[in-house]
This record gives C-alpha cells, structure tokens and sequence, in this order.
C-alpha cells in the first residue's frame, strides 16, 4: 500500500482520516490534531451554485503548498501539517481542501491549521469556475504574491496566533 | 529561442488555448511576453495590475530575464480553497 | 444502522469521519468544517506517560455538553456542533476528546470549534488519572462552574471571536 | 429523608466509595452533607474552596436546600478534554 503523501493537489475525493494517519502521532508525543475541511457551498454571493470545477497550475501548487509548510515551521516550530486539494469537479458538499495540523498542545495546532487555508487563499496558484443557474462565472480572489508580507501579516493575525 | 507560455482560468478562456509557444529574443522578459499577448489579445490589457507570473512554476517578478525553453505562467487573481 | 449521536461520553474509541457524517453538510449550505481531537501523551509536566484512565459522570457531562452547545450557537449562530469524549483506559496517541463544528463560513466554525475544547475543560465533570513510571495521580484542572463568566469571557478570547 | 451521594476521582478515592447514602434532615442542603463528609474524612477538607457540586446531574450551588431521593455530587477540580 502507498503511503498518503501529506501535500498533494489531485482529482481524488478528500477524506480526513487517511490525512490524520499519514501526519502521525509524533511517537505519542502530539496532544492535538485539528483538522480543516472546505465544502463546496450551494450559493455564493446570492446565485443558486449547481456545481464547481477547480483548476491548478499542479507543480505550482505542490511548490506553493511546500511554502506553506515551511512558514508554518518557522512560525509554530513542532507543528507538521498535511494538505490535500482537490481539482476537477465538485459537486455541492463535496470537499475542495481538507487540511491536518498536529502539535504538542493545541493553540498552535488551531493557529497553524487557520493560517494554512488563510495562504492556500492567498498563494496557491488553484482557481475555481462557478456554476450557477444561469451561467458560469471564474471566482477571482488575490493577486497571489509570495512576498506579500501584509498578505502573510493579515493571515497570522486571523490565526489568533 | 522559445519559450511555453502557460495561461490559467479566465486568461485560458481569453486565448482560447492552454499553453502557447512563443519566440523569444536574448533579453526578453516576462513583461515582454505579457505585452505581446496583450498586442495579440487585447481583452488581457485588464489583467495588467492583477496578474501574477512564474518561471518554470516557481513565482517570479515581471522584469525577470528569459532562457531557451522556460515555461512562462501567467496567473489571474487565485480562488483555491 | 443507529444513528450516530452528536454528543456522547462513553468507553468507545474515536474516530472523525462519524461525526462529520453525523453532522452532515446542512444540505449543500456549509462552507467548512473543523475537527479537534485530544490526544493522550507520552509526557506531561516531565513525567514519562505510560497511560490514562478517564473518569466521567456521564449524565451530568451529557447535561454540560448540551450547554457548550447552547453557548455555541447563542454565540455563533447557524454553527452546528458534535463532540464525543471517551473514559476508560487510553493508551498513549489515542482519542480523548473528538470535536467538530460546521458552519457556512470558515471563520465561525475555527472559533467555536477551539471555543468548545477550552469550555470542555472548564465545565465537563470528567477527571482523567494520570498513570507514569514510578506511580499516578488525578490530574485536576478547574473548579467547575458553568456560571462563571469570567471563565466563558477567556474562552471566547481565546478562540478568536 | 436519604439522599444518594455521588463523588469522583480522587473525592472517592479519599472515601473509598463511588457512592453513599445519608440520612438528611428537612432543611439540609448541599453544604450539610459536605460538612457531614468532611467530619467524617478529614482530608477531604483541603477541597472546601476547590469543589463543586450537583443535585441530579445539574450544577448546584452549596446552599441548595434538598429533597428526599435526590443524587448530589461533588466534583474536584475537572480535567476533561
């Protein structure tokens, strides 16, 4: 059986406790695992969603999710993360991002999970097409930028951390 | 020399094409490659302030100098999550 | 097949996926889910853990998580919450608390999600007894009082409300 | 009038009893079947500022005068999660 890779951007459906085995426990030593799951919401800004297709630049995304990962360590030392992004279709209620945090104690597992889904938003070079009653639309958030230090600044500050 | 030029989302829509190749001239940047998809594609010129770009799929600034072969992406506002 | 309940205290183990089923998906209107689980360690305050024994007055903590469920969706409307805690025997990496909140948007269910671990700990009447080498010894926290607003104002603060 | 008296983790390990009856006068709250115990286990004192206490499985203050049949509790200090 092949292991679960802990940063992955696919077409396979998310699920949130092969993540959880895949992080580990630390050799006992972790006292919390928080975990995040987006779902694929049936309205946005008032239209009437009947499905979303994801799309990512796929090495981009690896590499940005790698980036990620790396911030988190320097932020929160000790605390390993998985993150799984899903491309394709997706239907209403299916999960587009599930994402694992663990840690010795749990405020930096909450922080660093909310700071991971803060940086997907930010820099992770992944778009969604909105299908809705009566057309389809491409969602634009960021300007991804790397560098943007208010961008990182803002996302650490909602991380409570 | 060429270069790939990769094209995500809207801007994907706006070309008609995923991928394009393009010629290239030593010196060449980014930007050159943006102003000449803008020249061909006019409809891009809107995405001028909000664009981000990366060279063979690590971000890079606009003014970055071009090598045979690269992959150029181009990348509209992102919406993952 | 029974139904999974959204709050419960016994000896079973834990697992997420049930109580993310449980909890379903508000039929296509939530945007985000977020699990915490507890884990038991291999060390607390320097001693080498060997495992944990929890005790619970079951009724009673039922009563208490009812009324963390209430606090959260005065606080948090349209938040919905499951939350399952084991006693007995815990060996080191297993479950103690399993928590998952649901929400349309991701910030409320962070919030109420961390909100309802930290009120666990002020008001459930459950006890765990730590068992390390060399002897053991009832942990003992805070002195449960549901009405202690002082207590419900830190753990609001702290999940970032 | 006898009321059943419930204590946890190291409340019961000082008593050696999950569980006690005790005969209650008309009157009697929850504080004067504490006073009760606590002549009776003196180490149980060092709990007198750190306790809780129930009465059929809901939070209760010390004052709460009792009725035939209830179930009160004292909890030590909890440390769930």
């Amino acid at each position: 059986m092949v292991a679960t890779p802990l940063l992955t951007i696919g077409p396979a459906a998310l699920a949130i406790e092969p993540l959880v085995a895949a992080i580990g426990g630390n050799a006992g030593a972790d006292g919390a695992v928080v975990t995040f799951l987006g779902l694929v919401r049936n309205h946005n800004l008032g239209r009437a969603v009947t499905y979303l297709e994801y799309e990512g630049y796929e090495p981009m995304a690896l590499r940005a999710f790698e980036r990620i990962d790396a911030e988190i360590a320097a932020r929160w030392p000790g605390v390993r993360l998985a993150l799984h992004h899903r491309i394709g279709r997706l239907e209403i209620g299916e999960a587009s991002v599930a994402i694992v945090t663990a840690s010795a104690h749990r405020a930096d597992a909450f922080a660093a999970c909310r700071y991971a889904i803060e940086r997907v938003k930010h820099i992770a070079p992944i778009w969604k097409r909105e299908f809705f009653e009566g057309g389809d639309v491409w969602i634009e958030g960021a300007t991804a930028d790397p560098d943007d230090a208010r961008a990182r600044a803002e996302a650490e500050r909602v991380a409570c951390a | 020399m060429r270069v790939t030029v990769r094209l995500f989302a809207r801007l994907r829509d706006i070309t008609g094409a995923p991928e394009l190749v393009k010629e290239a001239a030593p010196g060449d940047t980014i930007g050159s490659i943006w102003r000449q998809l803008v020249t061909q594609y006019p409809e891009l010129a809107g995405y001028e302030r909000s664009i981000s770009s990366a060279v063979n799929a690590d971000y890079a600034r606009m003014d970055q100098q071009l090598r045979d072969g690269d992959e150029v992406a181009f990348l509209p506002p992102v919406s993952g999550g």
